[in-house]
């Protein structure tokens, strides 16, 4: 049996799954921003898998993959610049310290 | 393909929107600190030109620019207008708030027009691509500018969370949109809808389905996706707090209201949990709002709750129903943004946002608690105001949908009661509880902050009088919706 | 050559799956940080595997090591003293966590799979559809930059054109919130 | 006969409590005070002149009124619902009532109200014109809207004037009228729902919904909505289950404000009954009347037996007036022309004698501070006016002819007695007629035991200085014992009012 | 002569007006003399007492006199009542009595009213009486008659509660006034049913509702169409307000309390006119009470009790308005007797007779109080003839006349034995023989423990004024020879007997059973005369012997039943402490803590559900997360399951 798209979306499944795992489980906040890109890039390959079985002439899931990417950059920075900016407030970096809001 | 054509007929309000965020950005820089307040005047002046740009656009015809990626029909313009006007009350609560952003008052502007344009063309975008960049946009501007108080804790605390469960939503929403693409090859909407005419919808159409919609739930803070909403509300700065619960609310409406579109032709599985979901929205929004203290986090889950109801006018599935809720929308958006600015004028002066810091403060000044108590009223759902009327339009719509959706309307009956528990809580702390006495006097007088709060309250009130022509308006443009989703593309350049 | 593909498509699943959890169940951060840039560069390989030769160079670009460097960056600024032990919250949620991921996981492969039936490479559900042999040329010439570009510049310059006022404002918004705070001069 | 128009008498309220609230308007109390009390004489006498040419034999309504806003088209065109007025036989009695009970209220309230005089008389002002469209609108929205606007007047009053644990009464009240409201919303819907299914037209009105129906609903939906409709009235008209609302909002309560409660509210309740629950739906009455009758029944002997043993002199009263509201049912189960007048009749009767009664209590209670019978005795020797006019409103209220509460009684107990709308059940109407009669001995004993205590007997030394009546309470309560004996000795002055449209009302289930 | 027939309406209209003039006169203080106030009433009285002789002559030279005029009162659909005054011989001799005593009543409370500060009120209060009592004997209908019925009840609730500053009298007042009120109810049900069952003849025959003229036939067609139990019922019911209005035996306790008035009012309404309305509606009704014996037995039953049993306990009395008031509680029992038995006339002509010697008894006592300053005990009385001689002597003539010793009181009651002995009622006519001997011996012990023998009270006595004394003498006359007058004897002077003037209605006609009857009762009566004058009369004293004194101690705890009054006050009592109030205290508990505590249960029950999900929300993003991907999946799982269904 050879390679064929349910390979990649069983791949891209696992793999976002561990993101959501991680997602939940870690109490590091860059963990956290870890397993969020994660599971972009889960999204990614499987835009990328549509693209190469589904249509390769314009690509498209190619293309959105790399929007994926440039957001997902963003959304990194932005996230450390805040973890910098609580850090600097609260000087932990446990995600069980930032509970102040609740009720 | 002239794209001037485009941008005149379909893009005129992005575009002015787009200069404008230009010519602010420019003068952040160049500008020192004292004179940021200059910015201030060019972001109205631009979301004022917007504003009128927007009824040049011709009304009754769909139009379709970019290759098909934009569409800007009688609905979109609609929501252009609500998500604008929205901001205009936005920026105007910032003016007197900023003096607590210190010296970076430019940028807090830019970020908000820069997330309006998210908004803006999040409500016309008509491809998967489109709609995930407007959506980002208007999302990751909202994390930074709701962690914009960087000494406050709680700003930073807010920011924190709504990112990165905002991270984790759009990442499902993502999943949602590889499958759409995965099943139909497209990523236009109206191809897509194409493509469903003439081949049946399967399960794996309806899980992917819901998977999108899981994303549009978190940007509406409906039920599964509603528990970021409450600290982000009270940990963010009051304005950015009123941006979220009225303008970003708007733009998801309008685009999550494409996406159930899709659902109109094929099973009514989709229409049954999303019921339920409005349903648990309402329920759980009502229940978690009876015993707040701070008004912030009572306005978080009132606005969760009102969202529910628009939910149900969407679970409809239909046009009556949409009409409904595009109805219910607009007095939710009035009365929503009366309350913000007056807890806006609260926290600015008093810096307090307890109900109890409220008491009596009617009798220390009459006009501002009077107005306050008729948004949080037209919210109750109490006759003469707006809200009253848009409740009686919705459940009308239920009863039309025939005796099939009797639960739907039992239930949310039962939640205009704990909804009037929890808005009476607050007019009862205003009018009834003893105030300290040495409560100071919120200087009142004319500003432009107290005006469009009046403007606003008296909106709400003539809205509820003059009825029909607003009703027209939901039942139009809902139409235009209809058809846009069963019909074959119009046009595709 | 199937065999050739295959071989090389289990080798990078494997080395993903595994660098994955390694950076999800690492307790020291920056041993998962190293094993997140593992993940990287094998999603990249899946890329090729995918013809997808623009896409795995940009992922290499930007996440290999744009994304690496910033979380590199940000470790240094925010290491404490006792943060090594911040490895797994022992809470209800994490068991809750683990239920959820494998309920996801099952829910998807029953959709996937169309109710466990059709477990054949091509799912029937999904479209497959072989390329014109014109693309298939340029593929083997160019590659699918050529495809992208064009792409990028026609059906999509509207998101393209959106997407650097966004980079724009998240740029603004994180100096503004990251800068530290330094008394004004005048 | 054109200066007649309902839009005046409805909204005129409304615009001078907005001239009261307003800040050019000087806050001095008398000023104010002076102002409302001649606003509303003169609304009362307006009334008088709908009632003077009101031709009762005309079928349907009178002084018909449609205000278009703006366009030609009706209020809310797309949903077929119209801002239009109209007064006919039960409704044009019961708009002299309201605004008579609210210039009593306004003249009552020099001593009961202390502080925030502009907002007390606007907010009385609002009130009323919420009752005046409530009772005159001729679309169910209108009514809808009207029945819900009552509310927050009432809230603010009894919140903020009230005595004793007022906010949870006052919010009781709301919630508890609220909830009664949802129900009747359902139904409102629901018939228009009908209709549109029937006739593709999307209609409010009454009188289309009423006399222009030819399908017929099916049988269980109908059911519903004339259960959505009872409940509603239910727990305005205190019926037994859903009554505890009232003995908090009444004690808690200024005098004024329970006067207008006990006076006109609870009136809303046997309206809604008749105009919706028996002209709307008369198929469905005919089968629920039984159940009106047994409710009415409980009502009249619970209530009753519960005030005998009441501590408190309101809370006497207030069950006094749950006990009184239970004849309007019977009235109303008897389906006969006796019965439903005599509830029209027993309805106005018992606004007069309750909004009396309160006032009395207020009185009381504004002198002794107390209202629990142990610490009040042997008033009379003291306030001998007061004491007659308590006797007076007491034995109107237990019955004695020649005083309105008699020709209401006799007239319900004979149209209940002699109806057949219990045929087949175990207790015919007879039987029940029989139970409801021991009420009268029971009314009589607790009135009497009420007078006995607090204004017979040797006196508390304490109360040695109490002044009697002050001209206003006199003049208030001269002026709600004239129509109590006027209409006694000549009742026929009342019912020549409504008896056609009750003729024609009862025409509908006989053929 | 016509004139007077057609506008009766005058009689009860003047004093109507009086009671508005002096309503308004004194509300408005626009005069403050007494005079007035006594004019207006007396006056009204005055002219309506020429009025109603004018009639009575009329109607004795016509007999056949029926004059009726209805106005349409309160039209209710098919049921239309009515309101008007009918005249015929029972309305004209009531309209005699009634007048003619107020007349007095009102011109003897002038002297005893004098110094009491609600002069102008009681004066009120009594014409306001007599309005309602007129209006109630000139009534045409049913419906009518239960109108004043209940008028008449309130006006002698606020006569009795007059000084209602004392405890004793606002008790009394209401007390008498939920009794009355018991009997309205009993004739309310019992007239609704009546019309009930006769509706189609009312309405058929178009003429106003339940008629006295046609309410034989209805009463006919109601027992056909009801069945002898239910019509029995009915007329129990109908029974039960003259029952309670004529202080009858479960319903007397009222009467006795009611003395706690001024003495004018209990001779005038509780001696002379109200209680006699019962009797006088049981005439208006006997078409109906005819048609069931069962009805008619229960009737004399309980007119025997009634009369046996008051009479035992006026025995022990010591307070001589409660004797005289148990005495009249006995001869209602008499009347009511009478007229079970269907001695129709003689029951009306006792009635007659009754109310001026009872009247003028009353007055004797109320002059005897009023000069004693309010000594009412007559242990503390005694030797009063010798200091107010006329009060002495028409007490003696009272007496006399009430235990049947020649004067009036003889012929009433012996009409009503001779009717009790020819119809052949033998045990009744025992009872009614033993209460006359007792009425006998309790009158005179009364008159001796008051006027004879020395004066045992403290109180400075004052000598009653002119204006007391001379109506008592004026009353004196009729009550000595008017019972002669009526008995038939002087037919041949042409007054015709009183049974032949009331009687023109109803053929049962008792003859004179020969002589044995009255001369026995005459036997009675002298042993009760001695036996009273052995105990109480100084002269007689001396005759008292051993043998009386063992014949005290056996019958000690007969003396303790008496005393207390047969224990009905104190099982009223129980009944309503141990049935009535825990009835009411269980229920406003129950709607307090039950049907309350439920509308705040579920209050707080959304409440608690409040808090219990804001718990959800603790703060921590990663349980949000992990809350909302579960509801997801759980969502998603849902839709998964109504597809696949």
């Amino acid at each position: 049996m050879e390679l064929g798209l349910a390979h990649y979306l069983t791949l891209a499944a696992i793999l976002f799954c561990t993101g959501i795992l991680g997602l939940i489980i870690s109490r590091n906040i860059v963990k956290i921003l870890i397993s969020i890109e994660i599971l972009l890039n889960a999204v990614n390959i499987n835009f990328a898998a549509f693209a190469n079985f589904a249509d390769l002439d314009e690509a498209k899931g190619q293309i959105f993959a790399i929007f994926i990417m440039a957001i997902a950059a963003a959304e990194i920075a932005l996230g450390l610049a805040i973890l910098i900016a609580c850090y600097r407030n609260r000087h932990s970096v446990d995600i069980e310290d930032y509970t102040s809001l609740k009720g | 393909m002239d794209f001037l054509l485009d941008i005149k007929t379909a893009m005129l309000p992005e575009v002015i929107i787009t200069f404008t965020i230009l010519v602010c950005s420019v003068l952040c820089f160049m500008l020192k600190q004292e004179k940021q307040k200059f910015i201030y005047f060019i972001s109205l002046l631009g979301v004022i030109i917007s504003l009128i740009s927007i009824n040049l656009l011709a009304a009754n015809k769909i139009f379709t620019g970019f290759y098909n990626s934009f569409s800007s029909d009688f609905f979109s313009i609609l929501m252009r207008f609500l998500i604008l006007s929205g901001t205009l009350f936005v920026i105007v609560m910032t003016k007197d708030y900023s003096f607590k952003f210190k010296h970076r008052q430019g940028e807090f502007y830019l970020l908000i027009l820069i997330a309006t344009l998210g908004g803006l063309l999040l409500s016309g975008a008509n491809d998967l691509i489109m709609i995930f960049i407007a959506l980002e946009t208007l999302s990751l501007l909202s994390y930074a500018l709701s962690g914009f108080l960087k000494k406050d804790k709680a700003s930073n605390e807010a920011a924190l969370k709504y990112l990165i469960f905002g991270g984790a939503s759009s990442a499902v929403m993502l999943y949602g949109f590889s499958f759409l693409y995965g099943i139909t090859g497209h990523t236009n909407l109206t191809e897509i809808i194409a493509y469903l005419t003439n081949n049946s919808s399967n399960m794996m159409f309806s899980f992917a389905l819901l998977l999108t919609i899981a994303g549009f739930l978190f940007k509406v803070a409906g039920f599964p996706f509603h528990s970021w909403a409450p600290d982000v509300y009270e940990g963010a700065p009051v304005p950015v707090a009123a941006f979220l619960s009225t303008v970003s609310k708007v733009a998801g409406f309008a685009i999550l209201i494409k996406f159930i579109g899709l659902a109109f032709n094929n099973t009514e599985a989709i229409g049954i949990t999303l019921g339920l979901v409005a349903l648990l929205t309402i329920t759980v929004g009502n229940f978690m709002a009876l015993n707040q203290v701070n008004i912030k986090r009572l306005m978080a889950y009132s606005s969760i709750s009102q969202a529910g109801f628009v939910l149900i006018g969407f679970a409809l599935l239909s046009y009556m129903g949409t009409s409904g809720a595009v109805y219910y929308l607009i007095s939710y958006l009035v009365a929503n943004l009366g309350a913000w600015l007056a807890i806006t004028i609260f926290d600015t002066q008093t810096n307090k946002s307890l109900i109890s810091d409220l008491n009596g403060i009617a009798y220390r000044n009459p006009y501002f608690a009077t107005c306050f108590a008729v948004c949080l009223l037209s919210l109750a759902g109490i006759p003469v105001t707006v809200g009253f009327v848009a409740k009686f339009y919705l459940f009308h719509t239920i009863v039309q949908m025939g005796p099939a959706y009797l639960w739907l309307l039992i239930i949310a009956l039962l939640n205009t009661i704990l909804s009037l528990f929890y808005y009476l809580k607050v007019v009862k702390a205003m009018f009834v509880c003893k105030g300290a006495d040495n409560g100071s006097k919120l200087n009142f007088n004319i500003g432009v902050l107290s005006t469009s709060f009046v403007f606003l309250t008296v909106l709400v009130v003539v809205l509820g009088v003059f009825v029909s022509p607003f009703i027209n308006i939901a039942r139009y443009s809902a139409v235009v919706i209809d058809n846009a989703n069963t019909s074959a593309p119009v046009s595709v350049k | 050559m199937e065999v050739l593909q295959l071989l090389f498509f289990g080798m990078f699943a494997l080395v993903i799956v595994v660098s994955a959890l390694g950076a999800v169940f690492c307790k020291n951060i920056v041993h998962s940080i190293v094993s997140l840039v593992i993940t990287f560069l094998s999603i990249s390989g899946i890329f090729v595997l995918l013809n997808a030769d623009f896409l795995a160079i940009s992922q290499i670009i930007i996440y290999a090591v744009g994304i690496t460097i910033l979380l590199v960056f940000s470790i240094m600024f925010t290491t404490t003293k006792d943060d090594n032990n911040l490895w797994i919250a022992f809470k209800p949620r994490t068991l809750l966590a683990f239920v959820v991921a494998g309920s996801l996981f099952i829910l998807l492969m029953f959709n996937i799979t169309d109710k466990f039936t059709d477990f054949n490479k091509n799912p029937k559900l999904f479209i497959t559809k072989a390329p014109k042999e014109s693309t298939v040329k340029t593929l083997k010439e160019q590659g699918t930059t050529p495809i992208i570009g064009k792409q990028l510049l026609t059906t999509y310059v509207l998101p393209f054109e959106v997407l650097s006022i966004l980079l724009l404002g998240v740029v603004i918004g994180a100096a503004v919130i990251a800068k530290k705070e330094e008394i004004p001069p005048c | 006969m054109e200066f007649l128009s309902l839009n005046i008498l409805i909204f005129a309220p409304l615009i001078v409590a907005g001239i009261i609230l307003s800040p050019l308007f000087p806050n001095d109390e008398i000023i104010v005070r002076r102002f409302a009390k001649g606003f509303a004489g003169l609304l009362f006498i307006y009334s008088i002149l709908f009632m003077i040419f009101f031709k009762p034999h005309e079928v349907g309504y009178q002084f018909k009124e449609n205000i278009k806003l703006f366009s030609d088209a009706n209020w809310i065109e797309p949903l077929g619902i119209s801002l239009s007025f109209g007064v006919d036989g039960i409704s044009i009695i019961l708009v002299v009532l309201t605004t008579f009970l609210v210039m009593l209220a306004l003249i009552a309230s020099k001593k009961a109200i202390t502080t925030k005089h502009k907002l007390y008389y606007s907010l009385i002002l609002v009130l009323t014109t919420a009752i005046l469209g409530m009772v005159t609108s001729r679309d169910l929205f209108l009514f809808f809207l009207f029945w819900e606007l009552e509310l927050i007047p009432m809230y603010f009053l009894i919140s903020i004037w009230g005595t004793g644990k007022k906010e949870y009464s006052a919010m009781k009240f709301f919630l508890y009228t609220f909830f009664g409201s949802l129900f009747m919303l359902a139904g409102i819907l629901a018939l228009n729902y009908f209709h549109v299914i029937n006739t593709g037209v999307s209609t409010f009105s009454i009188e289309t919904l009423t006399y222009s129906r030819h399908y017929d609903i099916p049988f269980m939906f109908e059911a519903l909505i004339f259960f959505g409709f009872f409940i509603a009235f239910a727990v305005k008209l205190p019926i037994v289950p859903l009554h505890t609302w009232l003995p908090n909002a009444h004690v808690d309560a200024p005098t004024p404000v329970s006067m207008l409660l006990a006076g006109i509210l609870l009136k809303m309740g046997g309206y809604g009954l008749i105009r919706f629950n028996t002209q709307m739906l008369p198929e469905m009455i005919k089968i629920f009347a039984p159940i009106l009758i047994v409710l009415g029944v409980i009502n009249i002997i619970y209530a009753a037996f519960v005030a005998l043993v009441q501590k408190d002199l309101k809370l006497l009263v207030a069950y006094s007036s749950i006990s009184h509201m239970g004849f309007v049912l019977l009235g109303l189960g008897a389906l006969n022309v006796a019965g439903i007048s005599g509830a029209m009749f027993q309805m106005i009767a018992h606004g007069l004698i309750s909004a009396g009664l309160f006032l009395v209590v207020g009185v009381i209670y504004l002198r002794t501070k107390t209202r629990t019978f142990s610490q009040l005795g042997g008033l009379g020797q003291v306030m001998p006016k007061a004491f007659y006019f308590t006797m007076l409103l007491a034995l109107a209220s237990l019955g004695l002819p020649l005083l309105i509460g008699f020709a209401a009684e006799v007239m319900i107990f004979y149209g209940a007695f002699t109806s057949d709308s219990l045929e087949g059940f175990v207790l015919s109407n007879q039987v029940m007629t029989g139970l409801a009669a021991i009420s009268i001995i029971i009314t009589a004993a607790y009135l009497l035991w009420m007078l006995q205590k607090v204004f017979m007997g040797n006196m508390f030394e304490k109360w040695q200085k109490t002044s009697d009546l002050t001209p206003h309470e006199a003049i208030a309560l001269t002026f709600l014992s004239i129509p109590i004996v006027l209409f006694g000795l000549y009742p026929e002055g009342i019912t020549s009012l409504f008896l056609p449209f009750v003729d024609n009302l009862v025409s509908h289930f006989t053929l | 002569m016509e004139f007077f027939i057609n506008n009766v309406w005058v009689i009860p209209a003047l004093p109507l007006w009086g009671f508005l003039l002096i309503l308004f006169g004194r509300a408005f203080n626009f005069y403050q003399n007494k005079y007035i106030s006594l004019a207006l009433t007396v006056g009204s009285t005055f002219i309506g007492f020429i009025f109603s002789i004018f009639i009575l002559l009329y109607c004795i030279n016509n007999p056949e006199t029926n004059t009726r005029y209805n106005i349409l009162w309160l039209d209710a659909g098919n049921l239309k009542f009515s309101v008007g005054w009918l005249v015929d011989n029972l309305a004209a001799m009531m309209l005699v009595v009634v007048t003619s005593i107020s007349l007095l009543i009102q011109i003897y409370s002038h002297g005893y009213m004098e110094q009491d500060k609600g002069y102008h009120r009681f004066f009120a209060y009594l014409v306001l009486f007599n309005f309602s009592m007129l209006a109630l004997v000139l009534s045409t209908n049913l419906f009518q008659t239960y109108i004043f019925w209940e008028l008449v009840g309130v006006s002698s609730y606020l006569l009795i509660g007059f000084w209602f500053d004392r405890p004793s009298a606002a008790q009394a007042a209401k007390k008498a006034f939920i009794i009355n009120r018991i009997g309205d109810f009993g004739l309310l049900v019992g007239t609704l049913a009546l019309l009930f069952y006769s509706l189609n003849w009312w309405t058929s025959t178009q003429n106003v509702l339940l008629e006295f003229a046609t309410l034989g036939q209805a009463g006919s067609l109601a027992l056909a169409n009801a069945g002898p139990v239910l019509f029995g019922l009915l007329a129990i019911g109908l029974l039960l307000g003259p029952i309670a209005k004529s202080a009858q035996i479960p319903l007397h306790t009222w009467l006795a309390d009611a003395m706690e008035g001024p003495t004018p009012i209990s001779a005038l309404i509780h001696a002379a006119t109200m209680v006699a309305a019962g009797v006088y509606l049981i005439a208006r009704l006997y078409p109906v009470f005819e048609l069931s014996t069962q009805v008619m037995t229960i009737m004399a039953w309980v007119g025997a009790i009634t009369a046996f049993i008051p009479a035992t306990i006026a025995i022990t009395q010591t307070d001589i308005k409660k004797c005289l008031a148990y005495s009249t509680c006995s001869q209602l029992g008499y009347m009511v007797l009478a007229m079970g038995i269907g001695a129709y006339s003689a029951g009306l002509f006792h009635l007659m007779t009754h109310a001026y010697f009872k009247a003028m008894l009353f007055l004797c006592s109320g002059a005897v109080i009023h000069s004693l300053a309010d000594q009412q005990d007559m242990r503390y009385m005694g030797g009063l003839r010798k200091k107010m001689p006329t009060v002495a002597y028409t007490y003696l003539i009272g007496t006399l006349a009430i235990s049947g010793l020649l004067l009036s009181g003889f012929w009433s009651k012996e009409a009503i034995l001779s009717s009790l002995y020819t119809q052949g009622k033998g045990l009744l006519l025992v009872i009614a023989l033993i209460t006359a001997f007792m009425t006998t011996y309790y009158m005179f012990r009364s008159y001796f423990m008051t006027f004879e023998g020395e004066y045992r009270g403290k109180a400075h006595f004052h000598k009653p004024s002119k204006v007391m004394t001379v109506p008592l003498i004026v009353l004196a006359i009729p009550s000595a020879i008017i019972g002669f007058l009526f008995s038939g004897s002087l037919k041949s002077i042409g007054i015709e007997s009183f049974d032949r003037f009331v009687f023109n209605v109803h053929a049962i006609h008792g003859d004179h059973g020969g002589l044995f009857l009255p001369i026995c009762s005459l036997i009675i009566a002298l042993l009760g005369f001695l036996l009273a004058g052995v105990i109480y009369w100084d002269k007689l004293t001396s005759l008292y012997c051993s043998c009386f004194k063992n014949i005290q101690k056996q019958i000690t705890p007969l003396y303790k039943l008496s005393i207390n009054k047969w224990y009905f006050d104190d099982f009223n009592n129980l009944l309503i402490k141990y049935l009535i109030l825990p009835i009411s205290e269980f229920l406003s508990i129950f709607d307090k803590y039950v049907i309350d505590g439920l509308v705040n249960l579920c209050g707080l029950s959304t409440l608690y559900k409040g808090k219990a999900l804001s718990l959800l929300q603790n703060g921590n993003v990663q349980t949000y997360l992990v809350t909302a991907l579960l509801s997801f999946v759980a969502i998603i799982m849902v839709m998964i399951l109504i597809y696949i269904v």
